[in-house]
């Protein structure tokens, strides 16, 4: 079995880890810290590399996809448990190993100059092997314990990576709130787990799925539970409506964190969760709708509130959650294609955007609130195009890699809800459409907010190289740039963006037909709600045309539109924008707020909790302790009570004696004569 | 032969304590200074020869003493020898008590008028002969057969400490403790003497095994035991119940063993008790012929007062400040304690088919004979060490900032005092522990669960003031206005017993089947069935009390 | 059959408290390097002991003296024949382990007290030595009065270490821990008793040996054991703690010394849960399972009541005491869940939760040894002047809060795995309450590494009248150049780390050598629960009183053999 | 019963009422009078209540038993009573009074 070619993909995740212990161990001394990022992007790289050797050996001679279980060491086995730490490799298995190592080594060498400098430079790479090495396991684990391991290990990282400038309370404070929620999703998790082990005795996906494909289709109750547990663990880490309220503070961390963790692949994890376990979510009727309703939900919700932010990064955080709601809209329908099509393409452009945000902050030192700055065209014009590629593939402008891949989503949608027959999906597309319109407006209002206009700019308060750096007075001992003129970044940093910006325009065109057919040989193809974008019932027709067909036009029509009010609200005319948002004054201030979402937490979550806790804190001390020590003066008061006796007269212990005696024979008469 | 001829011969050990007595009485007056520091060394010696006679006295062929709850003989010899060895080492620890009085001094000392010396004032020799007599007065309470016996040894235990308590110290208190040691001693001797004058009312004798052969009767015939009969015991127990401080007797405890001189109150802890515990062991055997139901009210007073004195020693020694008070009441408790092994002795005599002699756990006498040698030990230690400290009035360490830091300024002394407590408690590794498994399995044994329920929750109390003497000891500042004399007699005594504790804690089988032999009931005496080997005895099935929980 | 060792456990014992003793002739200087020698010799004899476990005997590799399940190297020095009392020594899987875990920590707390302990260093490590023998003679006693005297007798020098090196209310924790055990451990004892006695009523002869007794106590009644279950819950539930019994803990964790409250979180802790594990469900199998849902019940909320609690306190060590009250309810819930999965968690948390809760207290110790506080608002950001530290720090609390790689996460998912599994005993309601102990558990953590670790720099000003901040003594500049953990104090922590992440990615040969005890303990209960009475209980008392749940249908995996894993 | 020429029952039980009402004489004695030697009188009172009851059974059994006790009783009450007024000598040389309250310092 170890002869296999394939075994050599067990070196992918194990790779990184090296790379974490080397950095860990640069973070000791100065000298060896700028060994930190080579040792970190040669990691990466080479478990790209690895991926890309694997990638053929997961098709059987005739091209479909097949899975192999290439097994490492044993973890845990007791009593009949056995969750070991072997790999699970398929189709699906090498789309998420490119995204991962891809996007991985490309912000891995962006971050190599973002990040020079700064004083934490190799506890930056060192969280960043690690989280490659969690959201690798994560992505090849052969068992569920394992994938939990993954979700956990990259909650952890995004933990310390949000955490990264401790310095500053509000990172800490966002890094605890990120890592609270995920665990409150990975409760569900874990109890889907336990449900599982429960019904079917097993955790490994091979048997799972041998099993669950023999399964009547109408399953028992617990089972169907099952899936809706397990939703709440990729609702919390995939930021959705429930539990997405961390996604937005995490932009605390360095921007590079911000695009590979909270962008390109820690928050699809909850994507990619049920398109492995699909076939458990087709077991249950109503699981497959409620992932697409709140798929949905979130997507408007976020795009919403991203139409009223200023923080560049804010506005991307929302935008991310609203594109994840996309692609749960594509797993809602049983369009695994479309959601994990969708996914990929997210990755490329939304990274790209993310790290030309950087680049604008690092040139602007940190600052990023989109009204002290326009016109930035002239001083930034490589970052200003490759923004503008980037922000062409979110609004989804016709042939770029978003337009392919929500069109798929919404064309699945539409075609299910007119075949089936069902409005909910019907209405659910036209959301969607709608949604996509907003997300063209807001893409759109940030760069010609940012690039378009006079030129005018104030600079951040946070001098030095790097964004958003330590306050002041902290002495970081790098050499001071006192730069007070916005300047385009190194090409060391823009090399990586160049990729991203082909991948954002072209990966749409090349992988669509890729892509259904990796998805086709994996786990994750629909089994039995077989509506399959490519499958049979070609002849649902819209106006007359091809379904598909009519969408790509309604999509191209939308986005252009949504391009053009963008344009003449945040180029042309800027005080039109201001007059409609002061006319429109009390939503557009509910919308920045961000629906008092924070607040509202706060007050109906944080704040009674902790008072629960400062109750059972005081009825700790004063009633139980109060309890035990009564209970230990009881000796004591039978002592005081009994003392007067103890008064020192001859006569009074001669009266104690006599009474006591004198009792004594009478009760004895009494009692037993 | 004469029976009061071979009685005579068992009697060897007392009469030497006798004669040590006399002798040393004689030399305390002697004129030569050294004659007159001798009488220490004499009573050691007589103590010793008393030890040989007891060991070497024939106890092998047993007389059949009808219906004693234990062998006569084989208890009497336990409890000799316990009395030699722990009177040896109470010895070794009142050595001094004479030296320290100021009229002994400043008799001795050359008067001014030409050396005269006052006789009058010498007490060394008296301490000592009162101490042998005390001690002559315990063997003989072992020994008895008869109540007169009984009256009179018990009365030759309690008047020597009487003075001995009076000439303990040269303050007031020691004086105050004696009169109503005294007062209340005389009285509880008239109640347990009128108690024996009913006994002998209603049965006709005075001798243990017409009284047993009474009762028997009295029971085969199916008749309740007259009243007169029942009262009268239950007024002996009561009247005896004072040398061992138990409930409705115990006042006087606190302030005597307060007043008295350390070592005194050393010896007045284990001597009267064991006095008093074996005379109820020797009272209540006759009466055990009769069948539970009949001997209801004295288990149910036993019970009463078993309970009573655990409780109130321990709560009242909750509230002291002065440590030889929290001994005091730690006493009464310890009483208590030994109270449930008699319990569980009349239970397993007054049920049919008693226990045979090979069975351990269930045996209550021999549970409160190990006991006895083990609180003795445990209590020795403890007023060792307090009579080693002096406060600046040169009186004795009373309160708990008198031994303050102990632990720190004279390790060893510390040491001795934790070991002693530590037993007293009842924690593992000492005697104390073993103590307390023997008691109380011999009391669940009997169905008492309750009673050891109530037991246990005491000794758990008693841990409360007992943690207050260690932490003085050791968490406390050192107290610097206390100086600690240590002679050599007092350490050593003090040393043997803490090491007593613990080596009989850890290899305690010698003196469980010593007090197993001991408590043999007679029909096992008399019938020489062959001693079960130790511990795997073959498979016989006792017949066991009905496991019903009684109270 | 090579040499098998019986000699070894006696001397597992004898050497600390021959050790101990020792010391008191030694001279100051030397003597908490003789302990620290001390300690090591006594880990040494265990890792043979270990290795001679694992041993496959005469070259059978499945056959080990492990594998059996039953105890061995067992031997015997009699004390009281008449009682039957005896020091019998014996071993099987739980308590070798636990003993490992002893024999480890007892060398990290000597070398963490070097520079804490400075006055009356004789008496600190006799006290410290005579408590490992004692501990280690709980765990390999197979006598009951032999057990209960080293149960006992572990009270004592933790009463003198909290009361002459503890912090300003060391007085009232000492006596509060002292009297607040020692009483339920009597009561305990009467119940000892009770089930010595039932045993000899039955055999006709007096005897305190374990197996001997948990035969003949299954024959009792319902309600003879469930006195005696009361009985063994009073000592075992104060020492574990369990929810309602637990008040003494903050407080005599607070005012320990360092080496005093790792130990006791370390170790003593486990005594209580190994109580219960050794006496309660072989002996009284019966009450144990219709007790089960109780016993969980008082688990789960000990876990929720006390978490909550963790994240209001402001002292950090008395937040770290408040966590080992709810991480031992997951132990006990997974110990009460009665199958397999469930009692092996519960002995691999025991060791876990001493690794890392013991290391948590080191941290906090050497912190203390800098500050002389414990306030966590007085501290901030000391990550920016202890790196080291902190990531210790990070490291252990992760460790704790149960994340997956590290040794927390298997006991805590195993433990909540096996409650979910018990439905005939426990309702799956108890593995859901204890999931939200898992979210409790993240935020107190986190809360009190967000103060104390991260966040904006504060050094304690250190008012009071103790000596600058460890050795370095400079003037307070905005940074006062405070000394990060030396070379010693890593040597403390990096064993701990280590065994954390071993653990946490290699538990099987733990778990595989626990399998065979585990079963032959929780066999009673689980007969009872299949319905197969025993002595007087009738079918139908036991029955009626635990429904068997018919829902669960499809290879319910109670016991599946074959071990299945991918090719 | 043994057929004896001892007293009658009723006869007996007269005797024995006295033997109580003195030894009760004695006890209240004891307990209410001030003086030390009263109270000790009152002690010899109670030992001569005993005395009478024991010669009133050894009549009743007609056998010597209880005059022997009697005479030891006797005996052990003059030893006591050379006890007692060399201990209230003493007490009286400490506090010049014969008040039993004075000696009430330790209590508690």
């Amino acid at each position: 079995m170890d002869d296999r070619a394939i075994d050599i993909a067990r070196l992918i995740p194990w790779l990184p880890a090296l790379s974490a212990v080397v950095c860990g161990v640069c973070c000791t001394s100065r000298k060896l810290r700028v060994l930190a990022a080579p040792v970190c992007i040669a990691a990466i790289a080479a478990a790209f590399v690895l991926t890309l050797k694997a990638y053929p050996h997961v098709f059987d001679d005739h091209g479909h996809g097949v899975f192999h279980v290439s097994w490492l060491f044993t973890w845990i086995r007791v009593g009949g448990f056995t969750a070991d730490m072997s790999y699970y490799l398929d189709p699906l298995t090498m789309v998420m190993l490119i995204v991962v190592t891809g996007v991985g080594t490309l912000v891995a060498i962006y971050a190599a100059g973002y990040m020079a400098g700064d004083r934490g430079y190799a506890r930056f790479f060192a969280a960043v092997s690690l989280f490659i090495f969690a959201m690798t396991t994560l992505v090849m684990a052969d068992n569920l314990v394992l994938l939990y391991l993954g979700w956990e290990g990259v909650g952890l990282c995004s933990y310390l990576l949000i955490g990264f400038y401790y310095d500053k309370p509000s990172a800490v404070a966002a890094a605890k709130k990120a890592f609270i929620v995920n665990r409150i999703g990975d409760l569900g998790f874990a109890l889907g787990i336990f449900l599982t082990y429960h019904q079917f005795a097993t955790v490994q996906f091979s048997e799972l799925f041998q099993i669950l494909a023999t399964q009547p289709s109408e399953a028992s109750t617990p089972v169907q539970i099952i899936p809706f547990l397990l939703m709440l663990g990729a609702f919390g880490k995939s930021a959705q409506l429930p539990l997405y309220v961390w996604l937005p503070d995490a932009m605390e961390g360095p921007t590079p964190v911000s695009a590979l963790i909270h962008a390109a692949t820690m928050v699809t994890a909850g994507v990619y969760m049920i398109a492995r376990l699909f076939p458990l979510f087709e077991l249950s009727p109503y699981a497959l709708p409620t992932v697409a309703i709140v798929g949905t939900a979130t997507a408007l919700f976020a795009a919403t509130i991203a139409m009223c932010q200023y923080d560049i990064k804010r506005i991307y955080a929302y935008s991310t959650i609203s594109q994840l709601g996309y692609m749960f809209l594509g797993l809602g329908v049983a369009s695994t294609t479309a959601a994990v099509f969708h996914l990929l393409t997210h990755a490329f452009f939304k990274a790209l955007l993310f790290l030309t945000a950087g680049s604008v902050m690092h040139s602007l030192a940190g600052q990023l609130d989109l009204r002290h700055m326009s016109g930035m065209r002239r001083k930034m014009p490589v970052t200003c195009w490759l923004m503008f590629f980037g922000c062409l593939a979110l609004a989804g402008f016709p042939f770029t890699a978003g337009f392919y891949s929500k069109d798929m989503i919404l064309a699945d949608t539409l075609q299910k809800g007119l075949t089936g027959h069902s409005t909910l999906y019907t209405v659910l597309a036209v959301a969607g459409l709608f949604v996509a319109f907003l997300t063209a407006f807001y893409t759109f209002r940030l760069w010609f907010r940012v690039f378009m206009g006079p030129t005018k700019y104030e600079m951040g308060q946070e001098h030095g190289h790097g964004a958003d750096h330590h306050p002041d007075g902290v002495s970081s001992d790098i050499k001071v740039e006192h730069h007070h003129e916005p300047h385009e970044v190194n090409w060391l940093m823009n090399a990586p963006l160049l990729v991203l910006a082909a991948g954002a325009l072209l990966a749409g065109y090349l992988a669509h037909h890729w892509i259904g057919d990796m998805i086709q040989g994996s786990s994750a193809r629909p089994l039995r709600q077989a509506i399959g974008a490519h499958g049979a019932a070609h002849h649902a027709t819209l106006f007359g045309m091809d379904l598909h067909l009519a969408m790509m036009y309604i999509s191209s029509v939308i986005a252009v539109v949504g391009i053009a009010t963008a344009a003449y609200f945040h180029w042309l005319n800027r005080g039109a924008a201001d007059r409609v948002a002061a006319k429109w004054a009390g939503l557009v201030r509910v919308l920045a707020n961000k629906y008092y979402v924070d607040e509202l937490n706060d007050s109906v979550i944080v704040r009674p909790l902790r008072f629960i806790g400062y109750l059972c804190f005081v009825f700790d001390r004063l009633i139980i302790d109060g309890l035990v020590m009564t209970v230990g003066f009881v000796p004591r008061m039978f002592g005081l009570a009994l003392r007067p006796a103890q008064r020192g007269a001859l006569q009074g212990y001669g009266i104690g004696m006599a009474t006591g005696t004198a009792v004594v024979v009478l009760l004895v008469l009494m009692v037993y004569f | 032969m004469n029976p009061m001829l071979d009685k005579l011969s068992t009697l060897w050990p007392e009469m030497t304590l006798l004669a040590g007595a006399c002798v040393c009485m004689l030399a305390g007056l002697s004129g030569s200074a050294v004659v007159r520091r001798s009488p220490r060394w004499i009573a050691a010696v007589s103590l010793l020869l008393a030890g040989l006679c007891v060991a070497t006295s024939s106890v092998a062929e047993p007389r059949h003493t009808g219906a004693a709850l234990v062998g006569v003989a084989g208890l009497a010899v336990y409890v000799k020898m316990a009395i030699v060895a722990v009177g040896l080492l109470l010895l070794l620890i009142a050595s001094q008590v004479p030296d320290r009085l100021r009229q002994t001094q400043d008799a001795e000392a050359a008067t001014g008028r030409g050396g005269v010396f006052d006789p009058a004032g010498v007490m060394r020799g008296e301490f000592f002969a009162f101490f042998l007599l005390s001690l002559c007065g315990a063997m003989l309470c072992a020994g008895a057969e008869d109540l007169v016996w009984l009256f009179l040894a018990l009365e030759l235990t309690s008047l020597p400490t009487y003075v001995m308590v009076a000439t303990s110290r040269d303050r007031a208190g020691a004086q105050e403790s004696a009169v109503k040691y005294f007062f209340l001693g005389a009285m509880a001797a008239a109640v347990f003497l009128y108690g024996f004058a009913l006994i002998y009312g209603a049965t006709g004798s005075t001798q243990y095994d017409q009284i047993a052969a009474f009762v028997h009767a009295q029971s085969a015939s199916g008749q309740a035991l007259p009243p007169l009969f029942i009262v009268g015991l239950v007024l002996a127990v009561v009247g005896v119940s004072f040398k061992i401080a138990a409930v409705p007797m115990h006042f006087y405890a606190a302030d005597v063993y307060q007043g008295a001189a350390g070592p005194v109150t050393a010896f007045l802890a284990f001597v009267p008790k064991t006095a008093g515990f074996v005379s109820l062991i020797g009272l209540l055997g006759p009466a055990c012929q009769a069948n539970a139901e009949q001997l209801q009210p004295v288990i149910w007073l036993l019970w009463i007062m078993a309970v009573l004195s655990m409780t109130v020693g321990n709560t009242l020694g909750l509230l002291q400040h002065n440590v030889k008070r929290v001994l005091a009441y730690s006493s009464i408790a310890h009483s208590g304690y030994m109270l449930v092994g008699l319990i569980a002795a009349v239970a397993a005599a007054t049920t049919p088919g008693a226990v045979t002699a090979g069975e351990h756990l269930g045996n209550g006498v021999a549970a409160l004979l190990f006991y006895l040698v083990a609180y003795g030990l445990a209590t020795l230690g403890a007023f060792a060490v307090l009579g080693c400290v002096t406060t600046d009035q040169g009186d004795e360490a009373q309160t708990y900032d008198d031994i303050a830091g102990l632990g720190q300024r004279h390790p060893l002394l510390g040491v001795i005092m934790l070991i002693s407590v530590l037993s007293l408690v009842g924690l593992p590794p000492m005697v104390g522990f073993l103590g307390k498994i023997y008691l109380f399995g011999s009391a669940i044994q009997h169905g008492y669960i309750w009673l050891v329920i109530i037991a246990v929750l005491n000794s758990a109390i008693s841990a409360v003031y007992y943690l207050r003497i260690i932490g003085a000891c050791y968490f406390a500042k050192p107290n610097d206005q206390t100086q600690v004399a240590v002679s050599p007699a007092v350490q050593l005594g003090a040393l043997v017993a803490a090491v007593g504790a613990v080596m009989l804690g850890v290899a305690g089988g010698r003196l469980v089947d010593a007090a197993r032999d001991a408590a043999a009931p007679p029909d096992a005496a008399v019938v020489e069935t062959a001693p079960l080997p130790d511990g795997d005895a073959e498979s016989w099935s006792p017949q066991w009390a009905d496991t019903s929980v009684k109270w | 059959m090579m040499y098998s060792p019986d000699q070894l456990l006696p001397l597992l014992v004898l050497i600390p408290l021959v050790g101990g003793l020792a010391l008191s002739l030694l001279p100051n200087q030397v003597v908490p390097a003789m302990a620290f020698v001390w300690t090591v010799v006594t880990l040494a004899v265990s890792v043979v002991v270990a290795c001679l476990a694992y041993q496959p005997i005469d070259g059978n590799p499945a056959v080990t003296f492990l594998s059996s399940g039953d105890l061995f190297f067992e031997s015997f020095i009699p004390w009281v024949d008449g009682f039957g009392l005896s020091f019998s020594f014996g071993l099987d899987a739980i308590s070798l382990w636990l003993v490992l875990l002893t024999t480890a920590l007892m060398p990290l707390v000597m070398l963490g007290s070097f520079s804490a302990i400075k006055h009356r260093v004789k008496e600190y490590y006799t006290w410290l030595l005579l408590l490992e023998a004692a501990m280690i003679g709980t765990f390999v006693a197979t006598d009951l009065i032999f057990f209960y005297i080293c149960f006992e007798f572990t009270l004592v020098p933790l009463f003198f270490l909290i009361g002459i090196f503890g912090s300003t209310q060391r007085l009232k924790a000492a006596k509060v821990f002292f009297l607040y055990t020692f009483t339920g451990s009597m009561l305990t004892f009467a119940g000892v008793l009770y089930v010595a006695w039932f045993n000899a009523s039955q055999t006709g002869l007096w005897s305190f040996e374990i197996a001997q007794l948990a035969r003949a106590a299954q024959a009792m009644s319902l309600e003879q054991q469930t006195w005696v279950l009361l009985a063994l819950l009073a000592g075992f539930a104060v020492k574990v703690p369990l929810f309602p019994v637990h008040t003494w803990l903050p407080l005599a964790h607070t005012e320990a010394p360092t080496g005093g409250s790792v130990i006791l979180a370390g170790v003593l802790l486990k005594l209580g849960t190994y109580g219960l594990l050794r006496f309660a469900l072989p002996m009284t199998p019966i009450a144990t399972v219709v007790y089960a849902p109780t016993i969980a019940t008082f688990a789960v909320v000990g876990i929720l009541y006390t978490a909550l609690i963790c994240w209001v306190q402001k002292d950090v060590k008395k937040l770290i005491a408040y966590s080992s009250v709810s991480h031992l309810g997951f132990c006990v819930l997974g110990m009460f869940a009665l199958n397999t999965i469930g009692v092996s968690a519960a002995v691999m948390y025991m060791i876990n939760h001493g690794l890392s809760t013991g290391a948590l207290f080191l941290c906090i110790g050497m912190i203390y040894e800098r500050f002389h506080t414990r306030e966590m608002a007085r501290m901030g950001g000391l990550a920016r002047v202890m790196p080291i530290w902190a990531f210790f720090m990070v490291f252990f609390s992760l460790a704790s809060v149960g994340l997956p790689g590290l040794n927390g996460f298997v006991g805590e998912f195993l433990a909540l795995l096996g409650a979910f599994m018990a439905r005939d005993v426990l309702g799956v309601g108890y593995a859901v309450a204890a999931g939200f102990g898992m979210i409790l558990a993240a935020i107190y953590i986190l809360y009190m590494v967000g103060k104390v670790v991260f966040g904006p720099v504060l050094i304690p000003e250190h008012d009071d009248q103790h000596q600058p901040p460890y050795p370095s003594g400079h003037t307070h500049g905005k940074h006062a150049h405070v000394r990060d953990l030396n070379a010693r104090e890593i040597m403390t922590l990096t064993p701990l780390a280590v065994g954390c992440l071993l653990l946490g990615l290699f538990p099987t040969p733990l778990l595989s050598s626990l399998k065979p005890a585990v079963d032959k303990l929780v066999e009673p209960a689980r007969l009872v629960l299949a319905g197969r009475p025993h002595g007087e209980a009738t079918i139908d008392e036991v029955t009626t009183i635990i429904f068997i749940d018919p829902t669960v249908q499809h290879g319910h995996p109670q016991d599946p053999d074959a071990a299945r894993h991918g090719h | 019963m043994p057929e004896t020429i001892g007293l009658h029952s009723f006869i007996l039980s007269h005797f024995l009422l006295t033997g109580a009402v003195v030894f009760a004489l004695g006890l209240v004695g004891f307990l209410s009078r001030r003086n030390l030697i009263v109270m000790f009188l009152c002690t010899e009172m109670m030992f001569q209540g005993v005395a009478i009851s024991l010669v009133a059974f050894s009549r009743y059994h007609a056998n010597d038993t209880g005059q022997t006790f009697v005479i030891f009783v006797l005996t052990i009450a003059a030893a006591e009573a050379a006890l007692a007024l060399g201990l209230v000598v003493l007490l009286f040389r400490r506090k010049r009074t014969l008040d039993a309250l004075a000696w009430s310092q330790l209590h508690g």
